[in-house]
């Protein structure tokens, strides 16, 4: 194993270039650029498989199973910050995962995105992606990770808003972006904190890492101000940033409206990869959070885990029960089904949250293939009221979409959904923080299995509601190829995730060690989250049996019964609106007062002027904070109003600035010189 | 012969004798300076009969012939009367800028002539770390005497005809520094009398190593000579004082003495910036054969620059003005790249020092014709050729 | 040693108060140049030849000559009473105390003394060394300052290309005051 | 006050002119010649702790200095050509009249 893990960055290296040249490519190229991308991953694809082989052998020969190869980056003074990569089963696994997914997804949108004249940008930023998930993957180092992160999150915002002449793209992508920013500046300070307490950002660094015993016996001791223990303070911040990334409750906005962008683009980043980076990441610095206390004692980084997931995995499935558009139900799932990889992660250790993040990368992107296929096939139709009959006019993706539908509903024994969830429903029904996380998951699993039924009678059963639904086709093999291929996958994975075969996750516990409560086979359980997944399946089958005959103006059957619990999930729980409002204020607030700081520095006219606008302002906006705004881009526009009255201050006098400039160094200049002098 | 050819050195050491000591240094430079303002304004004046009987052969016509013998007293003449003319300062003008204007015109070549050897051991101030770099300095400095002169008349003409100035000189400047720079590169020193030493060895037994005989130094001395021309604001490239289009340009408010002086930084400038290009590409006061070597060096020097003089006034007899957007087209699109090209030979020639003569010949020339071509199509390309209608 | 420093701070400070006080705005580009012209010598006097006169060729010959080649192409009609910014009582007193922060620090600062012989004889400036370190430890930076200036070259063309005409020549005219 | 010191001070009146005039002139152009002024004094500086400095043998300072007068250059040309551009574009090149950036 002497090519990995020195030259692990082989592996992102290949989509980066394939990255550069699609940059240096015109329309007229697209096409070459699509088969750039797909050959450039699916080479990577192949390094991963030998990386992961090499893994496999190294695990199974008893060796240590963590590889890693470090190097310095950069020096500055004293101070040398090294970065490496890493080759452990979890990256291992990881890699392998995306660059499997990611090939099968990139030769997806050459067919979905073939008529786009701006598909070679498309294919520039894909591969850009790409390249920037394997190397958050494989990074050794939080500094690494968190840099590869942020390029995660702007290749996300850049293919949310990929179709940014739709201001609703544009707003989106700015909404992903903002978003994930406020969990960022968590991990940020996660990280510095990290790196002050141990002085070094290396995962494992032969002894030295910052995740390694040593290192971690060090921390255990310490506790914080507040009687919390710095490591669990350090990953609860850590946490934000995974919290913002993997959509998690409070911040799980973005996701669905994410699903603005193209399809392949939800499918990959929004299900498979990028989403659970998040979950990865906390896998990654589980044995940070799983310091404090022992394990008799509950720690705290975990339990909060455990119940973010939870309420994001009960809210995710109850919202998606009142969407209609087909990729807005996915995007719900996916936030929910995010919920149980961390309550999985919180409860039943890395292991079991990675096995399920696995698993859930094949089938739901399977699923948004599908569902990208079948808006290809009906004109971008998405609302599934006007879709229907697809049963018959698309049998592949049919077909596909329903093992898919299967494997998230988690129908037992064939589907490797079933085992992962079930993995982490063991270990929730055995996890000492209490029986409430366990209930909870059970009610998602069977809410899932609900809606997916609902979506898939609303998609695929009855006659077709509308003309685009009705002329409906097949979609070209490039594209039903790729949804095969997961299908299968998803139900090959289902061999080696059950708890009798657990070899996964034996290799990825090897590296990650165990959690509070491994999932081992337990029948009761099994039995009990078998049925409620299949009662879920009927009881969609039954409230939704009139649907198929039905129009496309009818209500739903469920809103029609319980109006106004429908409409308080159609409306999302009003999370959107309470952050309009709640930021609106805020924001507001925060404007006026630094306005009204920098007063006293600008000279004292236009100090009146924009004391009177930055006070007409607020009027304004106070005025109006009584009409609620319906959405978060109005606090994103009040954020930019607010920036406005702040910039009164700077009022583009270069000359101001300058004044301002040479005051501040001179003061700098005259303490630094008294320090001298004592 | 030998001391004939150090006649003008020995007779300062002469008179420096005679001196004491500690005044000697000041002596001497009060001497250079005294032979340079006594030789060049001499040569100013005879260059301008010489040009007018000359540009009046070419165009049949005698030519000044009245004042003295074949008329070779006219500048006598001439000078008599810009001396006595009245000096008119326009009401609208800025006094001061439009007085300091000629000084700051004329003063700069003087200065330059300072670093020009003329002769073995005959140079006034010899700057062995910086003389190029003297010589260019003080060049520039003319820019800002037209600009004042153009601006400080208050009038239309002047004012376009400092504009045209400014943007013609900083931009031939360019081309002209990067040749001159090639020289430096391969004599490594930046005193001139050091470069004219560095061309002093022989090729083929006759044949001295000027570095017009070597591919960089041809292309180097073409473009060197053509942005000259531009700089000392000569035919063709005499915009800022086109008397067709914008009267006398930026000298159109002067009278008498000021506008001689105008006339004599001019010509002043052509002899500095002809005696830079000499000393770089021609082999300064060298011969350009060993067996010449007799003859004494100043005596080559001023031959030189007596025939650049004869093919200067020869342009300006044949050559049409070139318009404003050509001229800057011409500076900024061929003599820019052209000269850069030019510098990548010199390159070429320093790093294949080991090659057979020959060789690195065809090797600069090859590189230097290739973009010349492509430059030549392109420009064929762009502009094609115009038709103008004779009077029949 | 004084008085010609005398003399040549006198021209420097001059020129360069002159020069941004005086109405006129050619008159300030002149006593620009005239200023610095002043600061060469005394870069002269500092025994640093090479670069007093990279400083006249660059900036007399070519700031100088650009700034007023500027001012001719940007004559506005603004009245020459509106010649200072709004509150200039502010940055002369922002001026004054830096200039009174810095002799401060000046006349109270211990500087390491000079070697008696080096502060007696300037050393000297070779241009070979100069170019030694320049294109040895200094070659990073060198390749830099390249970069820069062909980028300040063709950026400045390119800001000063006017609205766009058929005549491809505006370019080479645009690019004039780039050089 | 040794000839440094006297430097020094030169610098620093030059730098205070040329800030003076920065801040207080209203025609963009005037401004860059306080600017230009003010880069002057800090070459200035370099030179004259280059001459009196303890070694000079590594002339950092001339080399400093050399490279200052390049990027003012780059500076120089840069500025005008914003300068011409916004005249051209909006008329004016009145510092405070020139205030698109503002919020």
């Amino acid at each position: 194993m002497d090519l990995f893990p020195r030259h692990l960055w082989l592996i992102p290296a290949l989509p980066l270039a394939a990255a550069g040249i699609g940059s240096l490519l015109g329309p007229s190229r697209r096409r070459l650029a699509g088969m750039l991308a797909v050959a450039a991953m699916a080479l990577a694809a192949l390094l991963s498989l030998a990386a992961f082989a090499g893994t496999v052998t190294r695990e199974t020969a008893g060796e240590a199973s963590v590889a890693v190869h470090n190097f310095g980056w950069f020096e500055a003074g004293s101070l040398l910050v090294s970065i490496g990569w890493i080759l452990d089963p979890l990256s291992a696994a990881m890699l392998l995962m995306i660059t499997t997914v990611g090939t099968l997804i990139f030769l997806f949108s050459i067919g979905y995105m073939a008529d786009d004249e701006r598909a070679h940008r498309f294919f520039t930023f894909l591969s850009f992606f790409a390249a920037a998930m394997l190397g958050l993957v494989m990074a050794n180092s939080l500094l690494l990770l968190f840099v590869c992160w942020e390029l995660v999150g702007l290749a996300s915002y850049l293919l949310i808003g990929f179709w940014f002449t739709r201001p609703a793209a544009a707003a989106a992508a700015r909404k992903a972006f903002l978003t994930t920013r406020i969990g960022d500046l968590g991990l940020l300070l996660g990280m510095l904190w990290l790196y002050a307490e141990t002085g070094t950002l290396l995962f494992f660094d032969d002894g030295r890492g910052c995740l390694e015993s040593d290192m971690l016996a060090g921390l255990a001791g310490r506790l914080t101000a507040s009687g919390l223990g710095v490591s669990a303070a350090i990953s609860l911040l850590i946490l934000c940033g995974a919290i913002g990334k993997s959509g998690q409750v409070p911040l799980h906005v973005w996701l669905p409206d994410a699903m603005e962008g193209p399809t392949p683009v939800s499918a990959l980043i929004h299900a498979a990869t990028m989403v659970a980076a998040g979950v990865f990441l906390m896998a990654r610095v589980y044995p940070l959070a799983a310091l404090d206390g022992t394990a008799d004692v509950l720690r705290v980084a975990l339990t909060v885990l455990t119940w973010v997931g939870a309420i994001t995995a009960l809210s995710g499935a109850l919202t998606a029960v009142a969407q209609y558009d087909i990729k807005r139900i996915l995007a719900y799932s996916t936030v929910s089904q995010l919920g149980f990889m961390m309550m999985g992660i919180g409860a039943g250790g890395p292991a079991v949250g990675m096995m399920h993040l696995l698993t859930h990368a094949g089938f739901k992107a399977l699923l948004f293939l599908g569902a990208g296929s079948v808006i290809h096939g009906c004109h971008h139709e998405q609302d599934i009221r006007q879709l229907g009959g697809l049963r018959t006019r698309m049998r592949l993706t049919f077909a596909t979409y329903a093992v898919g539908m299967m494997a998230l509903s988690g129908v037992p024994l064939f589907f490797s959904g079933f085992w992962s969830k079930d993995a982490i429903v063991h270990s929730l029904e055995g996890w000492p923080g209490g029986k409430l996380p366990f209930v909870i998951a059970l009610g998602t699993a069977a809410l899932t299995a609900f809606y997916m039924t609902r979506q898939m009678i609303y998609v695929f059963a009855g006659p077709a509601r509308s003309p685009g639904a009705a002329a409906a086709h097949e979609s070209p093999p490039v594209m039903t190829g790729p949804l095969v291929m997961l299908a299968v996958a998803t139900i090959g994975l289902s061999a080696i995730t059950t708890p009798f075969v657990p070899w996964l996750e034996h290799f990825l516990t090897s590296s990650l060690g165990k959690g509070d409560s491994p999932g081992h086979a337990n029948w009761g359980v099994l039995l009990l989250s078998g049925t409620i997944s299949l009662a879920g399946i009927a009881l969609g089958g039954w409230v939704y049996r009139r649907v198929p005959g039905g129009r496309a103006t009818d209500r739903d059957p469920l809103g029609i019964r319980f109006p106004r619990l429908f409409d308080v999930l159609e409306r999302r729980f009003y999370v959107d609106e309470l952050y309009a409002a709640t930021v609106v204020r805020w924001t507001q607030l925060a404007g006026w007062l630094a306005a009204s700081l920098d007063r006293w520095i600008s000279s004292a006219l236009h100090d009146a002027a924009a004391l009177a606008a930055s006070a007409g302002a607020w009027l304004t906006r106070t005025l109006d904070q009584g009409v609620i705004n319906a959405t978060f881009d109005d606090g994103c526009e009040a954020a930019r109003d607010s920036g406005r009255i702040l910039s009164r201050a700077h009022d583009g006098r270069a000359q101001q600035y300058l004044r301002i400039l040479v005051v501040g160094v001179a003061v700098l200049l005259f303490l630094l010189w008294n320090l001298q002098g004592t | 012969m030998e001391s004939l050819d150090q006649i003008f050195v020995t007779a300062k050491h002469a008179v420096l004798g005679l001196l004491p000591a500690a005044w000697q240094p000041w002596a001497s430079a009060v001497i250079s300076v005294g032979a340079i303002l006594a030789v060049f304004p001499l040569l100013f004046a005879l260059t301008t009969v010489v040009e007018r009987k000359a540009l009046g052969r070419m165009q049949n016509r005698p030519g000044p012939n009245r004042v003295g013998p074949f008329g070779f007293l006219q500048f006598a003449a001439d000078g008599i009367k810009s001396l006595t003319k009245e000096d008119i300062v326009p009401r609208a003008a800025d006094p001061i800028v439009h007085f300091l204007a000629p000084l700051v015109v004329v003063i700069p070549p003087v200065l330059a002539f300072a670093v020009l050897p003329v002769g073995r051991h005959m140079v006034a101030l010899d700057l062995p770390e910086t003389g190029l770099l003297f010589f260019l300095m003080v060049g520039t400095a003319v820019e800002l005497g037209v600009f004042m002169a153009g601006w400080s008349s208050h009038n239309k003409y002047s004012l376009l005809g400092a504009m045209r100035a400014l943007a013609q000189l900083l931009s031939y400047e360019i081309p002209l520094i990067l040749s001159a720079i090639t020289v430096v590169m391969l004599s490594g020193s930046l005193s001139l009398v050091t470069l004219v030493e560095r061309q002093a060895e022989v090729h083929g037994g006759f044949l001295l190593g000027w570095n017009l005989f070597t591919p960089w130094g041809l292309a180097g001395a073409l473009l060197f000579f053509t942005a000259a021309v531009a700089e000392a604001n000569r035919s063709p490239f005499d915009l800022p004082e086109a008397e067709s289009e914008i009267v006398a340009g930026y000298f159109t408010e002067y009278s008498g003495f000021k506008f001689a002086l105008f006339f004599l930084g001019e010509y002043l400038g052509l002899f500095a910036i002809s005696g830079l290009g000499i000393t770089l590409f021609l082999g300064g006061w060298l011969p350009p054969f060993s067996f010449l070597g007799w003859v004494p060096s100043w005596i080559w020097f001023f031959a030189k620059l007596g025939a650049l003089m004869m093919v200067f006034i020869w342009l300006r007899g044949t050559l049409p003005r070139l318009r404003m957007d050509q001229l800057m087209q011409f500076a900024w699109q061929f003599l820019l790249p052209m000269s850069l090209v030019n510098l990548f030979v010199a390159g070429l020639w320093h790093f294949t020092a080991s090659w057979p003569l020959l060789a690195r010949w065809l090797l600069g020339a090859a590189v230097l014709a290739v973009p010349w071509m492509l430059y030549a199509r392109g420009f064929a390309a762009r502009h094609p050729r115009r038709t103008y209608r004779y009077v029949t | 040693m004084t008085l010609t420093f005398a003399l040549l701070a006198g021209l420097v400070l001059g020129g360069a108060f002159a020069a941004v006080t005086c109405r006129n705005r050619v008159h300030a580009g002149l006593f620009l140049a005239a200023c610095l012209v002043g600061l060469a010598l005394v870069f002269l006097r500092l025994g640093a030849e090479f670069l007093g006169f990279i400083q006249i060729l660059v900036y007399v010959g070519a700031v100088a000559v650009l700034i007023v080649f500027a001012i001719l192409l940007t004559r506005d009609a603004e009245s020459p009473r509106d010649r200072l910014a709004n509150a200039p009582a502010s940055g002369i007193l922002i001026a004054l105390a830096l200039f009174a922060l810095l002799a401060w620090a000046i006349s109270t600062g211990k500087f390491p003394a000079a070697p008696a012989e080096t502060a007696a004889v300037a050393p000297a400036l070779s241009v070979k060394a100069l170019g030694d370190r320049l294109f040895r430890e200094y070659v990073l930076p060198l390749q830099a300052v390249g970069l820069l200036l062909t980028a300040a070259l063709i950026g400045a063309a390119v800001i000063a290309l006017p609205a766009p005409k058929p005549d491809p020549l505006d370019d080479s005219d645009a690019s004039g005051p780039a050089s | 006050m040794s000839p440094l010191h006297l430097h020094l001070l030169l610098a620093a009146a030059l730098f205070a002119i040329g800030l003076a005039g920065a801040l207080t002139r209203r025609h963009a152009i005037l401004v860059l010649i306080g600017i230009e002024l003010m880069l002057n004094a800090a070459n200035l500086n370099l030179l004259a702790f280059w001459r009196y400095g303890p070694n000079p043998e590594p002339l950092n300072g001339p080399i400093f200095a050399l490279f200052t007068i390049a990027i003012a250059a780059a500076e120089a040309a840069v500025g005008l050509a914003l300068i011409i551009a916004i005249h051209r574009r909006y008329r004016t090149t009145r510092v405070e009249d020139i205030r698109r950036l503002r919020g």
